[in-house]
């Protein structure tokens, strides 16, 4: 049985008091001991921000990598080695803004992993400019007259991508979060999960109040996650009402079932020390 | 008579099969035992464009193109226009007898095999895309080549297509070879003649480097297509499955070094590769690599820049771009092999350094090395070692603290601490792109920034020891001693075999690491020579300038050729008499 | 009056014989006679890639720039000059692949110019690799054993992004697409058209012929483009009908209309020898 | 007593307003006509970190910081623990009198003056986030400077956040004030005097860069954010309605590149910014603008890598990078300023040498210069000239044919060629990123390939005989000659100070200009000099390669500092003592 003990790190996280990153961090840990997953069994993929922090502040295997690219790394390193649960980890800015290309490929290519998005509206670790989920009209450091964009949305982009789980949370709402990780864990493919993660130093609009005002379950109000279109129109719903939980879930054949070459064994188990090219050499001869 | 010294040339509309059938005859001179080598030209579109591909063949090893063309197959009167020139003199062109050729336009001493492609086609049933194969098989009969060899050759080349499909190319090609034989006269100049069963392989560079890749246990290669390194792509993805091997195209080169990154985290070897523009797009991930200490292997194969620039066509011109890029101080070695052989070797010799060193190594080519076709022995498994670099040990394991972390980053004195990979109990630690402590925890301190600065690139100290040092080929007190690197070893060579004929004594010195750099050898050698060129195929002559950089000493001329095409031999040839006579 | 020699360049296209992109040339000169724009205040910006080469073959300005990258240089040239009527083109490897990142970003933006995307399903000029766009299990260079993932969907993710003009049409009808091009010229914001484009050289799955089998007129089958529902749905299908026209229209404010700085006059226009900024030292004395 | 020649210094928590506080006081000196230059320091998060701002005021002019702090303000303890042995003798420590402390840990000769800051914020009834000022107000008690200064400071500061927070910041400072003149008796060393009105500005490097931008017609700023450069971006999107610019934050630094090319090709004056690995998504638009000829400013802010490395620090380790990134030869000039007016009349400068001579230019800093402020004389705008460099003249224009493209890359013998901008009838030309000929249609021919290398890169030869030489300050025949290049000239100079009352003779050369590089002057100073030097901000000493790569000379001592802090006078002026006695 893995503890919680077993996976806390010495060192404490840094980030703002107040910060929901430690919800993240919090719920991400529950799941882990939920799920008894061996630690050194986990790798844990982050970008670069506060939300890119994370790998820090628990003991499992962990890559901090560059801005905007978990998802790439996050995805080899479970082609290399498919017996371990890989997560990827990092912001909105981070995953959405200069990190958008491979969102939308990793949503298409469904690699068995799971995608926590940070999602705060604002940068963060560079102290507070828009972000591409920052609402029309806010006033940032980099746009002191307001954005003038539509803010992204990711939940209606996955959709449109083939992604097969996705959901959103709360970080204000440990007990949800920590349910939603281990229901992507266990699906089968790839999931997102963006989280409503409040900034509790750059983001004054979008506050722990702003959300639980306006949050509702989708699976307490009966929402069929296996309806494609519902979902679309769920992801659609934002101001007054804005709905967390799974939006859509469905199987299909994961990235991994379509390579024989690790049918039998993970690459990185594969011994390399005598392989033979004979034949192909043969080939061009 | 000119017997197995011949250059052979097809031109014709892109997606005519020019490439096609230019390999047919290179492969038909390698298995009958003779050595070939080839070059193509094409430019950055599909079909219509001017496609060539120049076949050299000889009895005796080449190492690459020579001026002066001996036959020239014209697909179209386009190519007689282009190419007549390169004609040496009682050389000839096999051309569509319906072209409307004006005797006038063509010197005389150049010999003309009119054939009525399309006729032949006709008569035999065959389909007009196999033209070409009337115009191989009476070039085969103009220099009375062994036939057998091309239906061989044409039976391999088709075999996965069908025997309908092999028939008739094969008919199309005899009954080229049939009519040029019944219509002219036997007294061609130039001919070719078998000398055994082959058994090399003919190959480009980029199949040497797949080769080596895979020989060195690459399971992991991801890329995006960008030429010349697309067809690395191509050879890897068709191997996938043969030797379990994840290939990869991506959705970017971001995500291509990215992707090889994360897999060699995981603790697989892994490859990525790409050119100019996608490298630059690489180049973040490639200091994170160095960072995080993570063994990578990026092939770059170079093609003319700037920007865009000519990408079918080859320059050696990021020289200074590769060994400097990405920010801040840390290993960068890189490798530059100069034919099939290094090519191979090479590759395989990069993974054990980017594991025994932890780091990404690059292995930078052109186009000239990566799609020239070569023969070459069959390489030698035994040759091979595989070095995984240095895990920690169980005990190591075993004394690791429960509350810490692994201290995968451990000061050591060669600069390489031991690794673990996911999955190792007791192992556990994370990378991180931002400067860290021995455990990996992001630290800002002053003091270990600086060690952990000196324990990265103590790295690079310990890995110039055991490189060894280039060696100087020819003799010693030589009039003329050349520095060179990477593709141009092969015009070299040939230049070299010229000047000794002028009786021009010249040495060569190969760079094949440019990273470390051997400094203290090509400092000697400068000191000890007595004129120093540098050959290049780029403007500024940048290994001039790293020469410099490296060991202070100016190198007398620069040989520099930035067209877009490698140099012929000749080219060497007539500067290096200027340099020994001036 | 622009006449069609007053836009017609010296130089032939050297497209494959037979190549769609024949077809979207054709559209993009007529659409431009029809609207009577002078070619000087055109500028086509494209990315690499056959379709990349458009703007050399027509008297307009062009740029063509680097793979993937058409959007965000044709933007700024927009925002520095908005008396020209801008056109970014490029393939769907350019926009769908490497260009990803910014064709969403772009999309929620909203500034007007078209955006023409030359979706091939192939990688043409780099000789046949999959695409973002291949269909699942298409075998190519890239894919010997056919591709994994499941294809994007442009039309989706457009939507999802907030485009104001969403449209589809196809090379080998002419007529359509030149219409298409007009209508999006004179919608006021971001117009994305995705043109099926035949590749007679590398694509021998979606031919000419497997279109036109395929394809149904949004607008004759009486599509209401005002519906995002009503458009996501469309979006949705595949296979044996496949819809062409506009998706989705919308008038929102253009990024342009958002920023004071160009209110009186382009940017391009505005003197900039004697820009005065003793108040702006002042502010730090 | 020591007068107008103090070092103040402030430590804490991130996210307490250590930063702000600090420049109030750092902006009260320079109201007081004093001078001043600060430095920060803080490390990648946004709260709880121990942050400083260090501020040294004089009345002279000064160039950096120096060693020993004679006030510091404590806002907690770990700012004691950490900062205590920087103290010089008599200085002292201002603290909150809750705080435990034990006299022993503190050196007898600092002296202590614990101030009850939150009673004091209780009784004025003022947020607690308000107990700075009354250690600022306690400060300037502590050093008798004018408070009226400081009021009027805080004032202005807090201008837009309305007169309470004004009053009850000032009230802060007030009672901090008080309270130290009413329980200190007045025998500090070190005191403050007005000595003027000021008039000077106190600025960064960055602030210096965004009104030179400004200055010069920018029209268009592109940039994601990135420290040390993300301030440029604030500034320029906080002017943007003032001086109409159109300032975007967008998804990446590729669209950030991309799109100031867009701009500058529409004819507008652009720029972007960035720092380390957003230089490199950056660096292939970098090389697409050198091949399509289009001018665009980038500045690059360096901070010390590799990889994510020490955001928030300093370092000069991308001085190769930068000037080696991208495929292929095109010209890459890179100005590389040393101080604020260096930073404001350079940026212009780049302006107009990308326009000038159509080509990318970068402007390179590092998070000192960026990040610290220093008074400066107001830049003069009478020295600033636009050059737009050449336009097609109507009657080229006129004369250009109806059928084919403008001339836009018209062969020319300075390599520039006239420009068009879109709009202008008769002067379509289609910018392309593969190798063109003059009127921009993609050619391959090698003939036209070598003519257009040599055009553009005739452009750096071009820029290069119009640039000054550097110039070397100090005696002609010193026992030490420094070379160096950037932010290093404020320590480098204060170094030669103490160098000349030491008695030893120092000169100094600072290069501006990276590239095209002044190789001449720097060869012939190097055989002049007795002893040379380098003085680096990273590992490699990567100036003094780039001198022996472009004069072939060794330079004597590379005194290199990579902790990822800036020099400190002494540092330097201790190597050069040994060098000039070794
Ligand atoms: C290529 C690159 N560009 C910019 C940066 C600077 N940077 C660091 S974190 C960050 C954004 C942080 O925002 P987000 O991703 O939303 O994460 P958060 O801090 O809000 O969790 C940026 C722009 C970087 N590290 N790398
Ligand atoms: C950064 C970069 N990577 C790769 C390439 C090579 N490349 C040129 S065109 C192309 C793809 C072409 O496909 P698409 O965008 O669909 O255009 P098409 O040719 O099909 O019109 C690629 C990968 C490049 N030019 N730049
Ligand atoms: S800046 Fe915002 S996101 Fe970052 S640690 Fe602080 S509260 Fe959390
Ligand atoms: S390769 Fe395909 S897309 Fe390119 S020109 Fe030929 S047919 Fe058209
Ligand atoms: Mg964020
Ligand atoms: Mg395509």
């Amino acid at each position: 049985m893995v503890r919680m003990i077993d996976i806390n790190a010495i060192d404490k996280p840094n980030w703002c008091p107040g910060c929901g990153d430690f919800g993240i961090l919090l719920a991400l840990k529950g799941a882990i001991v939920e799920l008894n997953i061996e630690p050194e069994n986990i790798a844990i993929i982050s970008g670069i921000g506060c939300s890119g922090k994370v790998p820090h502040w628990l003991r499992t295997y962990g890559l901090h990598g560059i801005h905007g690219r978990p998802l790439p790394v996050a995805a080899a390193t479970r082609l290399s080695n498919h017996e371990l649960t890989v997560f990827a980890v990092g912001g909105d800015g981070d995953g959405y803004g200069i990190g958008m290309c491979h969102f939308i490929h990793a949503m298409r290519r469904n690699i068995d992993m799971t995608y926590i998005v940070h999602n705060n509206m604002i940068y963060g670790l560079t102290t507070g400019q828009t972000s591409p989920t920052s609402e029309k009209g806010m006033r940032t450091k980099s746009t002191p007259s307001g954005v003038i964009e539509v803010p992204v949305n990711p939940i209606a982009l996955a959709i449109s991508s083939g992604a097969t789980f996705i959901a959103r949370s709360f970080a204000g709402d440990v007990k949800h979060l920590q349910k939603t990780i281990v229901d992507a864990v266990k699906h089968r493919g790839f999931s997102l999960i963006d989280v409503f993660q409040p900034c509790v130093s750059f983001n004054h609009v979008n506050t722990y109040d702003w959300y639980k005002q306006r949050i509702y379950d989708l699976q307490a109000a009966g929402h069929n996650t296996g309806d494609k279109m519902a979902a679309f129109v769920k992801s659609q719903e934002w101001g007054e009402k804005i709905p967390i939980g799974v939006f859509y879930e469905v199987l299909s054949p994961t990235y991994e079932d379509e390579l024989p070459q690790i049918k039998e064994m993970p690459l990185v188990k594969q011994a390399i020390d005598n392989v033979d090219i004979s034949k192909l050499m043969d080939d061009f001869v | 008579m000119e017997k197995n010294k011949l250059t052979w040339k097809i031109g014709g509309k892109a997606g005519e099969g020019v490439m096609a059938t230019g390999i047919i005859f290179a492969q038909s001179g390698s298995r009958g035992g003779l050595h070939v080598y080839d070059i193509n030209e094409y430019p950055s579109l599909i079909k219509g464009g001017h496609n060539t591909l120049q076949v050299r063949v000889e009895d005796r090893e080449i190492f690459s193109q020579v001026k002066g063309v001996n036959v020239l197959i014209a697909l179209n009167k386009e190519t007689i226009l282009m190419h007549r020139d390169e004609l040496t003199s009682g050389g000839g062109i096999i051309y569509d007898s319906a072209e409307v050729l004006d005797r006038k336009e063509i010197r005389e001493d150049i010999r003309l095999y009119p054939v009525p492609f399309n006729n032949i086609i006709k008569e035999i049933g065959a389909e007009t895309i196999m033209k070409n194969n009337v115009a191989l098989g009476a070039s085969i009969a103009l220099i009375d080549y062994d036939f057998d060899i091309v239906a061989g050759v044409i039976r391999d080349t088709f075999k996965r297509k069908g025997d309908r499909i092999i028939n008739d190319n094969t008919m199309a090609a005899k009954a080229g070879y049939d009519y040029l034989k019944k219509n002219f006269p036997d007294d061609f100049n130039y001919k070719l003649e078998k000398i055994g069963t082959g058994g090399r392989m003919m190959l480009t560079g980029n199949d040497a480097i797949c080769m080596g890749a895979i020989k060195a246990g690459c399971k992991f290669y991801s890329a995006y297509p960008m030429t010349p390194a697309s067809s690395i792509l191509h050879f890897m993805a068709a191997q996938e499955r043969r030797f379990n091997i994840v290939v990869k195209h991506t959705e970017d080169e971001i995500s291509a070094i990215n992707m090889a990154i994360g897999a060699g985290f995981a603790g697989v070897r892994a490859m990525c590769g790409t050119s100019g523009g996608g490298f630059c797009l690489m180049s973040e991930g490639y200091g994170l690599a160095g960072m995080i200490e993570v063994p990578v292997v990026i092939i770059m194969a170079m093609r003319p820049g700037p920007s865009t620039g000519m990408p079918t066509w080859s320059e050696q011109g990021d020289l200074k771009f590769v060994l400097n890029v990405s920010q801040g101080d840390f290993p960068r070695p890189v490798l530059i092999p100069g034919d099939n052989e290094e090519c191979f070797y090479m590759t395989q010799e990069a993974f054990n350094i980017a594991e025994k060193y932890q780091t990404p190594v690059i292995v930078l080519t052109d186009k000239n090395l990566a799609e020239s076709h070569k023969t070459t022995e069959k390489f030698d498994q035994r040759r091979i070692t595989i070095d995984r670099g240095v895990y920690a040990t169980a005990s190591e394991l075993a004394a690791s603290d429960e509350k810490t972390f692994f201290k995968r980053y451990k000061y050591t004195e060669n600069g390489v601490s031991p690794r673990t990979i996911p999955g190792m109990k007791k192992g556990i630690y994370t990378a991180t792109s931002d400067e860290h402590d021995e455990e990996g925890n992001i630290t800002e301190d002053t003091g270990n920034r600086t060690k952990m600065m000196e324990k990265r690139m103590r790295k690079l100290d310990s890995l110039a020891k055991e490189l060894k040092q280039p060696e100087m080929v020819g003799p010693r007190d030589a009039a003329v001693t050349i520095i060179a690197t990477g593709s141009t070893k092969g015009p070299i060579k040939e230049a070299m075999m010229m000047l000794e004929k002028d009786g021009v004594t010249v040495n060569y010195l190969q760079i094949l690491y440019l990273s470390p750099f051997p400094s203290e050898k090509v400092a000697s050698v400068m000191d000890s020579a007595r004129k120093t060129v540098v050959v290049e195929n780029n403007f500024t002559g940048q290994l001039a300038d790293i020469i410099r950089e490296k060991t202070g000493k100016s190198v007398g001329r620069r040989i520099l050729k930035y067209d877009g095409r490698p140099f012929y031999p000749e080219e060497i040839h007539r500067e290096i008499m200027e340099v020994a006579h001036g």
